[in-house]
């Protein structure tokens, strides 16, 4: 019988670093080393601890990375919780990829990049941010703009102050919510931000966060000039199958595990307002 | 994921004896979450201890499994152990391996794996456990004693002499109680008025103790260190702060024919009357029933007479409302009534009495003056029959079950007091046994016997009729000698069985305390906690609580007053964690849990809640008071969302511990 | 009836005494009706119906209704009435919020008895004397009546109403009914015989949980079966004892509290005699605890939340009946 | 055409179960026909339909995806798929039929899904010409003709024989092995009661029912109807209507820890459940009205939408005979295209 | 699977103790040395009222094949009236169990005081006989959960 997409493979996780106060990355690679499987920036996997709970989470790590998966979790619910009480050694069960990706073959090809993420947010875009760094010469400016309550809470702070800050090749725009003492950059909002800054309408602008900050920042860039074909966002809703038949992902006739997770703005604007 | 460590025990030989003990530790170290496990001689040793400790802190355990002795015996030693390095004490579970295995099985093959199941079930339990803080709550530093007898007065006493302000409520005008109505006490025989009154005198003087006479307890809320209780203040027609109990308004009152019940009816009052002389406090009272004013509207005269204007006729019920950290129960008892004793002829001839009635015709401040007469006749009686145990030890219905303890100490000081005075009375007392277990109490009675000439006779007296010539004849018989006796007795004192006040029922019901069938008020323990209701903060002072003597009753309502002192040391309670509480997501407000909580320790709130579908809605919802919640959970049960839930014993820990046994 | 009933929903929303009226409203056909909030006249003319189908009871609507501003009438067959008490006792729905009617019930018509007869193809139903005449698009058929009456209306328990503001027609009585034979004719039978009846029953059983929600006694926040931190949720019965986990904890959970009005039985699209299990509790408690009828008043306490010292003991179970 | 009497029914279903598990719809105790295994004595039901479709078939209640076994920190991944034994569906109804191309564009679509696929594979559909339509029927509606089903064969019958006809390959085989009880008949008979029965179809009450108003391009105009409101009012949010659905193919997966693995299943859900859509961090179908109108644009929209225009609904009657408050497609579709 | 047949049936028998009195006396059964089966396995609870019908219905589903409940005599209820709810609610649940055909020996209630050691080990003693007797529990169990051999 050929393999079902439904009967996942054993992931061991290797590494947990402590991003946050509620969010760890886990480094997972397949028991025999190496990936899992392969994907594309933007794409999601379904881990489950069994007996415990299966849920989708993106794949944080960049696709030219050839040995190891990273998921940046936020511990919210029953599954998380326990993902962050577990040790490395600890094996899990992986299926996927799950999704479309950021259309960084074509779309995003030789385009202007502007990154925009608030909080955990940070994680679905870290994939494409690396995979643009990893093929530099096939993209255009790169600016990252991106922002978290505190300085505690921004994601991945260490690969962001190490490699990326220090990558003469982009730009990065840290803010967090509240001045606070240990913090020197800029405090603020990420939409009032995003103003501030002005960036150019000639980029393509790819955007991940809560809803609220989404959606202020969409408000934001519109009011700079942005088109809503030029704005890429993605979405981690309610999947349970992974592959579009369980029935429950849909907005609309889109099934966000199938179709998605990665939209467009414009076509967002064309299903019901169901998300 | 817990880090649990798992400590097995040997006890010795107990365990290691018949469990495969270092099998145990090894099958479970297998078991997920297990990170450490090992065994050892004792494990509630200092070393045993020390090896727990350490591992907690070596290897970052999140949970303790000790495999031991029962729970019962070394839990809290383990919790203390546990909590010494700052590992939650609730994070510990006990698994039994001594009393329900060790000890009850001989195979060691079977025996090992029950244990190795016990073992994991106690692993799969704290998986679930979560630490747990117990909460805590002030302490009210007010007492209230329900009762002013000789209980109630010793137990507030003691509270206000620890400094500790304390209310006593008193049903009756006055407080003194049963013993104000004794003449003589046993064994020695001295006056109880001499010995109660100047306890009474010093209630009233002190300054810490207030009392409420003539009042009643209407509702009690709230829990330990902090009960709310409603006090209905009854109308007694006097201003109680301008009486000066100077007795005018008693000589001049016209209605005089009112029965005096603190003379057991045998004499009459007056309509406005102050119960006695040495009554606390000293301030009459009118009684509705009787006056012509508060009946007619006609008369007045006491209104009249009083000086000081104390005279209220317009006077109504009131009602107040006290807080209290502790609450002694001090509320007495009654002689039973004897109306369903008629082979004794008690409601047929006024020469039938009670012994309490003789002690009112005995005594000096009684109808006669202290003289002995017969009720009937007013002559001096030359024959007294003692009936015992009338309705104590009864199997039927009309009686009560128990022994009432005091009788045959009182009727052999009846006995004794009688044929001193008048030795020309011969004196029966037909008993079924004689006990007399006390300091002294034996010689007394066989000082009776022997220096007073009390014919003691075991057997039961099967009837008395009153006869035409003023005589009763006393049918009994005598099981010694096996004859029939016939007596032509001039009085007949029969020793009522006492049975708790006719008050304690609805009052348990108000205090949430526990009553046996008999309407005693049921001690925590009857060995170990016998003053403390089940309870807390509710305490047990004196025959409410089971027949008493005088003694008894001040040496329990002076350790009642000692457990409500050490409470009200105390600034604020420790609460148990292991209590109930309510998912108020999930809660239907149905009352269900409310209805069979026994502590009242839930309430219904009306909260604000966002729904699920983004409406805002005011819910009713169920909130349980940790500090009143015993944690029994009745109410777990009765809550059929599942919103209700035990800390300690929760619903997933059980069935945690389910499937670990049956699987 | 309808049109005595139509009157008064018009007059009190007419005179300001209620602000909307929740009955029933026309199907496609004579018997698919559906319950329904009516806030206009005109919406009632249009659409109110109240005939031999209307057999939904809308008590358990209330408590939704109750939550909304303003008044709702509510029109309550005897039956519907028990479990309308029964909700304000247990503080579900505001009583104040409802203007509660009671309208009489002769027994209501079950759609699936008429179809099982094999009649198909059905156009209207009429009722002449005691007589169903049915025009099907096979012809005109007719039935007794009383072989298209609704399972739970021939154990009627009662024709009188425990509350109303307002009565249209006359009250009935409460009536001895033969609720508990089937109840007892099970008990009669050997645990074998009786593990597999409620075996072929209880594997009909689809999980579609119209049993619990149309049930007034169910109106938890949460459902233990859709709470999975409550340690028995299930979704659909994967094993037989799944099955019977969910009917016996069911029951259990409305003990003392089913009013026995039925509804669960009705909606059973597998047709389970699901009441039984319930008449079973019933039966107990009057049996053991004395005669209690959850629903017929607002203050009683419930056999659950009650006991008496001298009560059966459990072994009650092993020394009666058929083992 | 191929014909049996139908006297001889036993001996036809004798030979199908030979070699294969045979269901047929047969009538229960309380009236109402189910699918049951054929064995010796089991008669076919004369019912319309089923209470559940026969969708179970292929896509059960309940089934078992994967086992796990957990030992310490390592997860041991069971493949419990084991190839499916033969068997054959018969006395499946035009309505029915269809529902199965409608579950295999869901299933069977990239990626596949190998459980259904593996009954599918192995499941031969013997379908049955209605005669008796009634009043809850539809499926006319959706072009589908009850007197001439698909299927891999379909069986037709005149009141006193059972006439077969194979639809394609699988249904060829099958007639071919059944083909010795049959003989070559005269279908006067049959076309008389196929054109009866086409008549009273043309004068049922919903024969009418226009689908105009529905598909993938009317998306946010339905969506957006002041109708939902007042048609999801009463429903309670049961799973009835889902449950006894032949195209309703909404699934959750649930692990169940039997203390000795976790057993990962999947069984059916339905879109009207309070929970279906919640997860860690909120539900966004939180209204009863956002789960009814789910239910109902799925299968007039969003299925047509993303399938060249086909309707997620083969007009059964199910959700109309078995909804507790009598609310359903018909009702739905009515309202919605009078606005 | 030949050697299995041949052993006897050991029941799994599940004991929800109430702690105060019956674990207590299942306590004293052991330091009095009394014997029952170690089929019999202990949950403690506080009291005989913390016993939902949903643990008992667990444990037959989780393979257990006798579910006893032992709390205070009734009267001697350490929280004054849990055991009296007890005795309703499983009098009704056991009433439930033996209507939809599980044998009714399969669980039972028993009040046991902490002074009653001996009474616990012999209700312990009989009730994993006649559990013995009805064999395993097959009409309410999981086949899920059903021990592989």
């Amino acid at each position: 019988m050929n393999n079902d997409t439904l009967i996942p493979h054993i992931g061991v996780v290797t590494d947990i670093r402590i991003d946050t106060p509620d969010v760890k990355t886990f480094r997972v690679i397949s028991p025999e080393g190496g990936k899992v499987f392969e994907h594309m920036p933007g794409q999601c996997a379904m881990l489950s601890i069994p007996g415990v709970g299966e849920a989708m989470f993106s794949i944080t790590s960049s696709p030219t990375n050839k040995d190891f998966m990273e998921f940046s979790i936020k511990k919210c619910g029953c599954l998380t919780n326990w993902l962050h009480l577990m040790e490395t050694g600890q094996q899990i069960t992986i299926r996927g990829p799950y999704g479309n990706a950021f259309p960084v073959e074509t779309e995003l090809k030789g385009k202007d990049l502007l990154f925009i993420a608030g909080g955990i947010g940070l994680a679905p875009l870290r994939s494409v941010i690396n995979y643009v760094r990893d093929n530099r010469e096939n993209y255009g400016d790169v600016q990252i703009i991106y922002g978290s309550r505190s300085k505690q809470d921004l994601v991945d702070y260490d690969e962001i102050l190490n490699e990326w800050m220090n990558d003469p090749n982009i730009s990065v725009n840290l803010t967090i919510d509240n001045a606070q003492d240990d913090w020197d950059g800029h405090v603020g909002f990420v939409p009032n931000f995003v103003t501030e800054l002005n960036p150019s309408t000639s980029r393509t602008v790819l955007v991940c966060g809560p809803p609220i900050m989404i959606k202020f920042t969409l408000n934001a860039l519109k009011a700079l000039g942005f088109e809503e074909t030029q704005v890429y966002t993605t979405m981690e809703l309610r999947m349970k199958c992974g592959v579009g038949k369980c029935g429950r992902c849909n907005i609309g006739n889109k099934y966000v595990c199938k179709d998605g997770p990665v939209f467009r703005y414009d076509q967002l604007g064309e299903l019901p307002d169901e998300y | 994921m817990q880090r649990i460590g798992v400590f097995v025990c040997h006890c010795g030989t107990n365990i290691a004896a018949t469990v495969d003990v270092k099998a145990v530790a090894e099958t479970l170290k297998n078991e997920s979450g297990v990170v450490f496990s090992t065994d050892y001689q004792y494990m509630c040793s200092e070393s045993g201890q020390n090896i727990i400790k350490d591992a907690i802190k070596e290897h970052k355990l999140t949970g303790v499994v000790v495999c031991s002795c029962s729970p019962r015996m070394h839990e809290a030693t383990f919790r203390k152990a546990v909590a010494s390095v700052g590992l939650n004490p609730y994070m510990l579970e006990v698994a039994n391996l001594r009393e329900q295995c060790s000890w009850i099985h001989k195979d060691i093959a079977t025996a090992t794996e029950k244990a190795v199941i016990l073992g994991r079930a106690a692993i799969a339990k704290v998986h679930l456990n979560a630490p747990l803080t117990a909460g805590e709550s002030p302490v009210v530093k007010r007492a209230l004693v329900i009762g002013g007898g000789i209980a109630g007065i010793q137990t507030a006493l003691d509270i206000a002499d620890a400094g500790f302000d304390v209310d006593i409520i008193e049903k009756e005008p006055t407080i003194g109680g049963k013993m104000a109505q004794i003449d003589k006490t046993f064994p020695t025989l001295d006056c109880a008025a001499c010995i109660l009154t100047p306890k009474m005198v010093e209630a009233a003087q002190n300054e810490k103790i207030h009392i409420h006479s003539f009042s009643e307890v209407a509702d009690v809320k709230g829990f330990v260190g902090n009960f709310t209780v409603t006090i209905k203040k009854k109308a007694r027609f006097v201003d109680e702060t301008k009486c000066t109990g100077c007795g005018l308004c008693t000589e001049k009152c016209p209605m005089k024919k009112v029965p005096n019940e603190f003379n057991m009816n045998l004499d009459n009052r007056t309509a406005v009357y102050i119960p006695f002389a040495q009554a606390v406090p000293k301030v009459a009272r009118i009684d509705p029933n009787y006056c012509l004013m508060l009946k007619n509207g006609k008369c007045g005269v006491c209104s009249k007479v009083c000086s000081v204007g104390a005279i209220d006729y317009k006077q109504q019920d009131k009602f107040i409302e006290e807080r209290y950290g502790a609450i002694v129960v001090a509320t007495g008892f009654n002689p039973i009534k004897l109306d369903k004793y008629d082979e004794f002829a008690y409601s047929l001839s006024p020469d039938v009495v009670t012994s309490l009635e003789l002690e009112r015709l005995m005594n000096a401040a009684g109808p006669n003056g202290g003289t002995l007469l017969r009720p009937s006749d007013k002559t001096h009686p030359h024959t007294i029959v003692f009936v015992q145990c009338v309705g104590s030890r009864c199997d039927d219905s009309k009686g009560k079950p128990y022994c009432s303890k005091i009788c045959c100490m009182y009727t052999a000081k009846h006995a004794m007091l009688i044929r001193e005075k008048y030795p020309d009375t011969e004196v029966y007392v037909f008993y079924i046994d004689v006990r007399t277990p006390g300091k002294n109490f034996d010689e007394f009675y066989r000082r009776a016997v022997e220096e007073y000439g009390v014919h003691y006779v075991k057997g039961m007296v099967g009837k008395v009729t009153p006869r035409t010539d003023g005589k009763l004849a006393v049918q009994a018989s005598d099981l010694l000698s096996n004859e029939q006796l016939h007596i032509d007795a001039d009085m007949v004192v029969l020793a009522a069985a006492i049975e708790p006040d006719k008050t304690a029922r609805p009052l348990a019901t108000m205090l949430t305390t526990q009553m046996d069938t008999n309407d005693f008020f049921t001690e925590a323990h009857p060995k170990l906690r016998p003053v403390e209701s089940a309870t807390a903060g509710i305490f047990l002072s004196g025959a409410c609580q089971g027949p008493k003597d005088i003694p008894e009753t001040v040496a329990q309502a002076s350790a009642a007053a000692a457990k409500a002192i050490g409470l009200l040391c105390k600034n604020s309670i420790t609460c148990n964690p292991c209590v109930a509480h309510s998912d108020e997501l999930m809660c239907n407000g149905c009352s269900s849990c409310e209805k069979v909580c026994p502590y009242g320790a839930i309430t219904y709130i009306d909260k604000e809640f966002r729904m699920p579908d983004r409406t805002t809605a005011i819910r009713r919802v169920a909130s349980v008071n940790p500090a009143v919640c015993q944690g029994c959970g009745a109410c777990t049960v009765a809550c059929p969302s599942g919103a209700m839930d035990l800390n300690g014993f929760s619903n997933s820990q059980i069935m945690a511990e389910v499937d670990a046994i049956c699987k | 009836m309808q049109e005595a009933i139509i009157n008064k929903a018009k007059e009190l929303l007419a005179d300001g005494r209620v602000d909307r009226v929740i009955g029933w409203k026309k199907g496609e056909f004579s018997y698919d009706i559906t319950p329904a909030v009516f806030e206009t006249a005109e919406e009632i003319d249009a659409e109110f119906v109240c005939n031999d189908f209307t057999s939904a009871n809308v008590s358990k609507y209330l408590v939704k209704e109750t939550k909304k501003d303003g008044t709702v009438l509510a029109f309550l067959k005897p039956c519907d009435t028990y479990s309308f008490n029964q909700l304000v006792k247990e503080h579900r729905i505001d009583a104040s919020k409802v203007y509660t009617v009671g309208i009489p019930c002769d027994g209501k018509l079950d759609p699936e008895k008429i179809k099982q007869k094999g009649i198909s193809g059905i156009r209207s139903i009429e009722k002449d004397g005691d007589m169903l005449k049915i025009d099907t698009v096979y012809g005109d058929e007719t039935l007794k009546i009383s072989d298209a009456m609704s399972e739970r209306c021939l154990s009627c328990k009662s024709r009188k109403h425990v509350c109303y503001d307002e009565l249209i027609g006359e009250d009935g009585d409460v009536i001895s009914s033969n609720r508990f034979d089937m109840v007892e004719q099970l008990e009669n039978m050997s645990a074998q015989e009786r593990y597999d009846f409620w075996r072929s029953q209880l594997s009909k059983c689809i999980r579609c949980n119209a049993c619990r929600n149309v049930c007034p006694a169910c109106t938890c926040e949460k459902c233990v079966f859709d709470n999975d931190d409550s340690g028995i949720s299930n979704k659909a019965a994967a094993d037989s004892f799944e099955e019977n986990m969910f009917h016996v904890i069911r029951a259990f959970h409305v003990a003392g509290r089913c009013t026995d009005c039925g509804e669960c039985s009705r909606v059973c699209p597998q047709n389970i005699p699901l009441h039984l299990l319930n008449r079973k509790f019933i039966k107990d408690i009057n049996s053991l605890y004395g005669e209690y009828q959850a629903g017929a008043d607002t203050d009683s306490r419930a056999p659950l939340t009650d006991y008496k010292q001298s009560d059966c003991e459990a072994s009650v179970v092993h020394e009666r009946g058929v083992e | 055409m191929l014909r049996i009497s139908l006297d001889k029914l036993d001996t036809l279903f004798a030979k199908i179960a030979e070699k294969q598990k045979l269901y047929i719809p047969s009538d229960r105790e309380d009236g109402s026909a189910e699918y049951m295994e054929w064995s010796e004595g089991r008669k076919l039901s004369n019912a319309l339909n089923t209470v559940r479709s026969a969708k179970e078939f292929f896509f059960p209640q309940t089934e078992s995806l994967v086992d796990f076994k957990l030992s310490g920190k390592n997860i041991e991944v069971i493949d419990i798929r084991k190839e499916t034994e033969d068997f054959v569906v018969f006395g499946v109804r035009a309505c029915d039929a269809r529902s199965f191309g409608i579950l295999d564009k869901v299933f069977l679509s990239d990626p596949v899904d190998s459980y259904y696929q593996n009954r599918r594979n192995h499941g031969t559909i013997v379908t049955m010409a209605c005669t008796r339509p009634s009043e809850t029927c539809f499926c006319t509606a959706f072009g589908i003709d009850p007197t001439a089903p698909e299927g891999d064969a379909a069986c037709f019958t005149d009141g006193s024989f059972l006439y077969i006809k194979a639809n394609n390959d699988r249904g060829e085989a099958f007639v071919s092995s059944v083909s010795s009880l049959f003989e070559d008949g005269d279908t006067a008979e049959l076309e008389k009661v196929q054109a009866k029965t086409k008549e009273v179809l043309g004068i049922l009450p919903l024969s009418g029912l226009s689908t105009e108003a529905f598909g993938g391009d009317k998306l946010n105009k339905l969506f957006g109807s002041e109708k939902w409101a007042e048609l999801s009012e009463s429903c309670i949010g049961c799973g009835t209507c889902t449950f006894v659905c032949p195209t309703c193919q909404c699934y959750d997966i649930k692990d169940f820890n039997t203390g000795h693995e976790i057993k990962r299943f999947r069984c059916w859900d339905s879109c009207m459940y309070s929970d279906f859509t919640k997860m860690a961090h909120g539900n966004p179908r939180l209204t009863q009205l956002e789960r009814f109108r789910q239910r109902f644009m799925h299968k007039l929209v969003y299925f047509p939408a993303n399938n060249n225009g086909e309707l997620g609904c083969v007009g059964c009657g199910r959700c109309l005979t078995k909804c507790p408050i009598s609310m359903n497609i018909v009702k739905v579709m009515k309202a919605l295209e009078a606005e | 699977m030949q050697v299995n047949e041949k052993k006897e049936f050991e029941p799994v028998i599940v004991a929800f103790c109430c702690n105060w009195c019956s674990y207590a006396g299942a306590d004293l059964s052991g330091t009095n040395r009394l014997n029952y089966p170690t089929n019999v396995k202990i949950i403690r609870v506080p009291c005989s009222c913390r016993v939902n019908p949903m643990f008992i219905l667990r444990a037959f589903q989780r393979g257990a094949d006798g579910v006893i409940i032992c709390g205070c005599h009734p009267g001697d209820c350490h929280y004054t009236s849990g055991n009296y709810f007890a005795r309703r609610r499983m009098t009704l649940l056991f009433s439930m169990l033996d209507f939809i055909g599980i044998e009714r020996d399969r669980t039972r209630v028993e009040w046991v005081s902490a002074a009653e050691g001996a009474k616990f080990a012999a209700t312990m003693n009989e009730f994993t006989e006649a559990v013995k007797k009805l064999g395993p529990n097959r009409r309410l169990e999981d086949l899920r959960c059903r021990k592989q051999s």
